[in-house]
């Protein structure tokens, strides 16, 4: 490594220089803006092979039989998918927002450790290329789902299982990683004057999913290396023969999976926090609550994980604690629904396409959030669990709820990115068409799963059938409808009407007092923040 | 009159969210089922179901209020307040007491859920990648029930039947109004035993049991699903539940005894290697196709072909070792347990005689027959008919009678040519007090008897004697 | 709140690029290794040679940078802040392996030995009964140990020894702070880091025992299992921070670090504290309880 | 001391997801940050115990 990149230059003047030319930009890049680009980037590639993914596991259920697919592959879809949406589309994104936001919005002129930031990313693609090649080894790709209980994914798991856990070791430094940049970021980077009580929304919810992070990917970490000692070094962590219990993996896997689904949603409060007062020209209503709710749900999120496991067997005591504690979420979460609707009412609305999101995700998440209240109550779970219920549930909540709201912050500041102008035409038929069909994909799933159909079956029985087809097709309608959204992102980045600083009327926030592109460098000297937030 | 109010108000609540009588037949809600406990899950889904719908209606009708008259272009202007405790503190406590309401009927249900006392049939169900094994434990009847639609409707080759993936080759069979009680387990991965109708879902963890419980009201036929994801064919181990009335279960029970005993007389038949190949067909398709395939060729990676295969064509004992022992540590299950011995005879000649495999073998049931029996089991056997049949003359330590009855103890015909201390076990010795005991005993006895002779008293031979070459005796030629 | 002055951001850097690639090397080479691929060994060690060289030319790196005066007072809250983080990331690891010997012992064991809510699953495993040290497995598959490490012979010295190496290191960091000589502070680091050494090797030989004599091994069951789980991640810890030490003592003697700019020296000094504090975790529950 | 129980206080109502302007205001200019992860703390533990003691009251009532 040649120490000729440090020059005696950067101590005059080392932020005025604009970025690299050529490929070494985005490969040996410190700058928060870029890698932000890059992890945008890359969490729509994953969507897209994710989503190409979901489309196989619809288009073999369109009707009953076998028709596509072979049972085997259909499982390596499922789990596949999975994996690659939670950790490759949806937190990659998150990451994303914040390392282009959260400076921007604390007026920091950059993360706090930058070099690591770019270590962060670089992980990812090749964690995931990791995970992709396994679907080329013999034996296939993972197929235990994307939960992956054992011992279905140790003693009876295809060879590609060591690729896989090294992968979600990969994915977990670089989360960790990540988390710590934002924290360090967010505690000790702020500009003078810009309290904790004064940090907007989406940073304060980033805080806190930072945290969570940091306290659950180590338990991911510590529950796939025990499952490769069993499946390598023979010990008995999950099997009865040896004194360990099958159950114990799903305990320690949901401590980590259920403070992971909050981590998904946390930042999507955040961000329907920051567009909702715009639209609404109104300030956010119960700023102070909407803080102290966040954390509340944080903490809940670390005594809840057993409701995932209802049906194993659970002692009575444990499933009534599990049930009460996870009951208790929709306070806090309703406080946040309540607090959105105060703000909106009484403002002075318009519906521009990130404001169609922010709303499309207030009224779905909730869809989500009162099936979940369904689920909480443990008897009934019993007939929900494992069914198509839990799978309308969890994509309501997962789709139109963090997709959603990820759609909406890109739309939201891609004028700050690019400093072009929305094209509101496109956004909003890809906003009309993604509506349209992201409810007639999930909503028939509700009946489905009532009516008995499990989840993660490649065929099923003749009732289930005209459901299923309706689902089909609007999969196919949700996912054709987001190459909308990648055509309107490219073509505003190469054209479009040139975009103010403070594009929208009722923005408000640092990230809007700075040109629209924001210069390659921003707040090299901390601004002057003023009494509101 | 409870049961018929809860009827009543389960349908009611059926009809209100069943527009139309067509959708009802597609199913568009959870079964309210035939137990008390399925109706009382029922009515509580219904209620936190119309909880969330009226809150919903409030949220949202708020909500579009709002979006309707507080537009910009209707000339809105914006309000400055942001916020208000008072409304706060209502929002809060209100969902914590729908909360609460809601917690107290919930935690009866569960608690009744949770009390498998007093049962008066016990059913063991155990998890097998991919079917079900039931055990009756009061009763000692015990069977698997596999999937029994065809492959052509899978695969679309022919028409589905009403109960396409829903039906099974033998169904659990129990009788009404009786409180069973179902102990779960998984020989293999987690599995879970789901009957709507039942209102019981269930884990079944390998190595540890779950219990569960149910009083059936109605006799009729209830179909489910195992809804733990367990593999390649999880979509296809239904559970279906026959109830019937008590007369009708007690007369099952003494069918299904007869028709197991006749199945273990059939061990007994000489079979001919066509009749071994049709047979091994049928129990190939039922146990092996899943993973190994139709084709014999395998899923590569994942399950091993048999055709060519160094186990199908290579050491015909091996080959019945790993089918009845199953291999530890991967999918291949020991079928000791689910098929018989005629079965495992039939499908290992199957496998080494089917797709160009053809060794021209025939595995007959007595040969699998042995393998269960290892030395242990002989020699604790045949300490037992020692004492039944020949401790009276040649005395319980071998040593016999001298002048009388000759002693076992390391003389010619024990320590010598095992054939002929068979022979003379099973054909006796004319002209002497040895008598034939190929009536007396049966052929496992002789085995174990012959067995324990050459190994008890310090003869230590160390050889063994297998059950079929004592029943195929004909006098010393092989 | 932070500082005026203005904050070092680095310009371009190859390093977290190769990192990534050694990263992804070590894993892909370690994963086909225990598939017994034939790339496996060599792709590992290719790997976790590149990051070795990637580590140490960063941590060069960094420390140049120090020298040069780049850091600010706020920079220097940054690393605080993130070594805190990661030592919590660290604590939350050991939490799952803690997490699994309390449940085994509470729940798991137990009910396979028929006692407790799920009891019944004894039906499975006749003649089995519950105990801590398991010393009989509930199958055939596992076979016990059939002695355990008594706690009270070289835990108990390696408690001491850690103990003890809490204080030297205080010492050390005394020394520097509060104007002691630089030799004090060398010497008092030698010393730690003897005393780490003397730990690791107390921890080999009792493996050794272990495997040797008590025939309690990772496949003994679910005791070793967890024994050799926590005690080995404890152990690797031990060896990083005595290599961290080791660093920072040799650093000590090229003249870095003052009484008011310890970053490095700090940082290492959490670790070791932290590692000493899970030891006692360990010695609390897994070998006295 | 006074401020601790006022950080509990506070605690309390940021675990309800309610707090006033003000009061948020007096607790971010005069409170520390340590009475408040303390109250954190020790109402989450609370909080657990509380909802441990109602799952066993409730068991309670069921076995009579």
């Amino acid at each position: 490594m040649s120490t000729a990149d440090i020059t005696a230059e950067h101590h005059d003047d080392h932020h005025d220089h604009g970025p690299a030319k050529g490929l070494s930009r985005w490969f040996f890049t410190t700058n928060h803006k870029d890698i932000g680009s890059m992890y945008l980037w890359f969490s729509l590639a994953m969507f897209l092979v994710g989503g190409s993914m979901a489309l196989v596991i619809r288009a073999e259920l369109f009707q009953p039989g076998l028709q596509l697919v072979e049972p085997g592959f259909f499982n390596q879809m499922t789990t596949m998918h999975g994996l690659i949406m939670v950790f490759g589309a949806v937190m990659p994104a998150f990451v994303g927002l914040a390392n282009w936001m959260v400076p921007m919005m604390i007026g920091a002129p950059d993360m706090a450790l930058p070099r690591m930031n770019n270590w962060s990313f670089w992980i990812l693609p090749f964690a995931f290329g990791m995970l992709l090649l396994t679907l080329f080894m013999d034996g296939g790709a993972p197929n235990f789902g994307w939960t992956f209980y054992a011992p279905l994914s140790t003693t009876y798991a295809p060879d590609s299982v060591t690729f896989f856990i090294f992968a979600v070791h990969m994915m977990g430094v670089s989360s960790i990683m990540g988390a710590i940049n934002i924290v360090a970021t967010i505690l000790n980077m702020r500009a003078p004057g810009m309290t904790l009580m004064k940090m907007p929304l989406f940073v304060w919810t980033w805080l806190i999913t930072a945290y969570l992070l940091i306290a659950v990917m180590p338990v991911l970490a510590g529950v796939v290396t025990m499952m490769l000692m069993d499946i390598h070094f023979g010990t008995s962590f999950f099997d009865a023969a040896g004194g360990g219990d099958p159950v114990l993996f799903q305990h320690v896997f949901w401590f980590f999976g259920h403070p992971e689904v909050y981590i998904m949603i946390l930042p999507a409060f955040g961000i329907v926090s920051a567009i909702i007062p715009t639209f609404a020209r109104k300030q956010l209503f119960g700023y102070a609550s909407m803080v102290y709710a966040t954390a509340s749900i944080a903490f809940l999120s670390f005594i809840v994980w057993a409701h995932h496991m209802f049906t194993v067997g659970m002692p009575l005591a444990g499933e009534l604690f599990f049930m009460f504690a996870t009951m208790l979420i929709a306070v806090p979460t309703g406080v946040k629904v309540f607090n959105w609707i105060a703000t909106m009412w009484r403002g002075s609305m318009t519906f521009e396409t990130p404001m169609l999101f922010a709303l499309a995700f207030v009224i779905l998440f909730t869809i989500g959030g009162l099936s979940g209240l369904m689920l909480a109550i443990a008897p009934a779970d019993f007939q929900y669990h494992d069914t198509y219920f839990v799978v309308a549930h969890f994509h309501y909540v997962l789709v139109p709820g963090a997709i959603f709201s990820i759609m909406a912050a890109v739309y939201y500041w891609l004028p700050k990115w690019t400093g072009h102008q929305l094209n509101e035409g496109a956004g909003k038929f890809h906003f009309w068409m993604s509506f349209i069909g992201v409810n007639i994909t999930f909503f028939p799933m509700h009946f489905i799963g009532l009516a008995g159909m499990p989840r993660r079956i490649p065929d099923y029985a003749l009732q289930f059938a005209d459901f299923n087809a309706i689902a089909s097709v609007g999969a196919f309608i949700f996912g054709l409808s987001q190459l909308i959204f990648v055509w309107n992102v490219i073509q505003n980045i190469r054209s479009g009407k040139k975009a103010e600083a403070k594009c929208w009327e009722g923005a408000e926030g640092l990230e809007w007092s700075v040109p629209s592109p924001a210069p390659y460098h921003t707040f090299t000297t901390p601004p002057q923040i003023e009494g509101a937030k | 009159m409870e049961t018929r109010k809860n009827i009543l108000r389960g349908s009611l609540f059926g009809a209100l969210t069943m527009p139309s009588a067509a959708f009802a037949e597609w199913g568009l809600n959870m079964p309210v089922g035939v137990t008390e406990i399925s109706r009382s899950v029922f009515s509580l889904h219904m209620t936190i179901f119309w909880v969330c719908v009226a809150i919903a209606v409030v949220v949202f009708g708020v909500m579009f209020y709002s979006m309707f008259h507080h537009r910009k272009s209707r000339g809105a202007k914006s309000a400055h307040f942001h916020e208000n405790t008072t409304v706060e503190v209502i929002w809060t406590i209100i969902p914590v007491a729908i909360l609460v309401a809601m917690a107290v009927p919930s935690a009866a249900t569960l608690i009744e859920m949770y009390d498998p006392s007093d049962a008066e049939i016990d059913v063991q169900i155990t998890g097998y990648q991919w079917k079900w094994k039931y055990d009756y434990l009061d009763e000692e009847v015990s069977f698997f029930s596999n999937l029994s639609t065809s492959r052509d409707a899978i695969y679309n080759a022919e028409q589905k039947g009403e109960n396409y993936l829903l039906e099974v080759d033998k169904h659990l069979v129990l009788p009404v109004d009786t409180k069973i009680r179902f102990l779960l387990t998984a020989n293999d991965v987690i599995h879970s035993w789901w009957v709507p109708d039942l209102a019981v879902k269930k884990d079944a963890i390998p190595g540890f049991i779950n219990e569960s419980w149910t009083i059936i009201e109605k006799p009729g036929i209830y179909r489910g699903q195992c809804t733990e994801l367990c593999g390649k064919d999880h979509g296809y181990m239904p559970v279906v539940v026959e109830a019937v009335s008590k007369e009708d279960y007690a007369a099952w029970v003494a069918t299904i005894k007869a028709e197991a005993a006749a199945k273990a007389d059939l061990a007994g038949k000489t079979w001919t290697l066509d009749e071994l190949m049709t047979e091994g067909e049928q129990v190939y398709l039922k146990a092996c196709a899943a993973c190994h395939m139709p084709n014999g060729e395998g899923l590569p990676g994942a399950f091993p072909a048999l055709k060519n295969s160094p186990i199908a064509v290579g050491d015909v004992a091996a080959h019945i070792d790993i089918v009845v022992n199953g291999k530890p540590g991967t999918a291949m299950q020991a079928y000791k347990d689910q098929l018989s011995a005629v079965e495992m005879a039939a499908v290992i000649t199957y496998e080494r005689n089917a797709w160009g495999n053809n060794t021209g073998e025939a595995v007959t049931p007595n040969q699998i027959a042995d393998m269960s029996w290892d030395m242990d089991r002989l020699m604790t056997v045949g300490e037992e008919v020692y004492g039944k049949a020949c401790a009276a003359c040649h005395q319980p330590n071998g040593q016999g009678i001298p002048g009388a009855f000759p002693g076992l103890v390391g003389t010619d015909i024990v320590m010598g040519d095992i054939g002929a201390h068979i022979d003379i076990v099973v054909n006796g010795k004319a002209g002497s007090a040895m008598q034939a005991f190929k009536d007396q005993l049966s052929p496992e006895e002789i085995a174990a008897v012959v067995t324990y002779e050459r190994n008890a008293w310090g003869n230590n031979v160390g050889d063994s004697v297998k059950p079929s070459t004592v029943a195929s005796w004909n006098g010393g030629e092989k | 709140m932070s500082a005026t002055t203005e904050y070092y951001v680095p310009a371009q850097s190859r390093l977290p690029i190769l990192a990534s690639i050694a990263l992804f090397l070590m894993a892909f080479g370690a994963g086909g290794m225990l598939n017994e691929s034939s790339y496996g060994g060599i792709t590992l060690l290719v790997g976790a040679l590149a990051m070795i060289a990637v580590v140490y030319t960063w941590f060069g790196k960094v420390i140049e940078e120090s020298h040069q005066g780049l850091y600010s007072a706020q920079m220097d809250r940054s690393f605080r802040w993130g070594m805190s983080w990661f030592i919590f990331s660290e604590v939350m690891f050991f939490a799952a392996f803690f997490g699994t010997l309390f449940y085994v012992r509470t729940f798991a064991v137990p009910w396979l030995g028929g006692e407790g809510d799920k009891g019944v699953s004894n039906m499975l495993w006749e003649g089995f009964t519950a105990q801590w040290p398991l010393m009989e497995t509930p199958g055939d598959k596992f076979s016990g140990p059939e002695g355990i490490i008594s706690p009270w012979a070289l835990p108990l010295v390696n408690t001491v020894l850690l103990v003890t190496s809490s204080f030297t290191l205080t010492f050390a960091h005394k020394a520097l702070v509060h104007g002691g000589t630089r030799e004090n502070v060398i010497k008092w680091m030698w010393v730690t880091v003897a005393l780490g050494v003397v730990f690791l090797f107390c921890q080999g030989y009792e493996y050794y025992e272990a495997y040797t004599h008590y025939g309690l091994t990772l496949q003994s069951g679910i005791y070793g299992a967890t024994f050799f789980m926590l005690t080995g991640f404890h152990g690797a810890h031990v060896t990083l921070g005595t290599i961290m030490m080791i660093i920072i003592t040799l650093r000590l003697m090229k003249g870095h670090f003052t009484a008011d700019n310890h970053f490095g020296f700090e940082a290492t000094a959490w670790y070791w504290h932290f590692v000493d504090v899970v030891w006692i975790g360990l010695f609390i529950f897994v070998y006295v309880f | 001391m006074n401020s601790f129980f006022s950080a509990m206080r506070s605690t309390l109502s940021s675990f309800l997801g309610v707090q006033s302007e003000k009061q948020r205001e007096e607790d971010f200019t005069n409170g520390k940050p340590i009475h408040f992860i303390a109250s954190g703390l020790i109402l989450a533990a609370a909080f657990v115990v509380v909802v441990m003691l109602v799952v066993e009251g409730v068991l309670a009532l069921a076995q009579k």
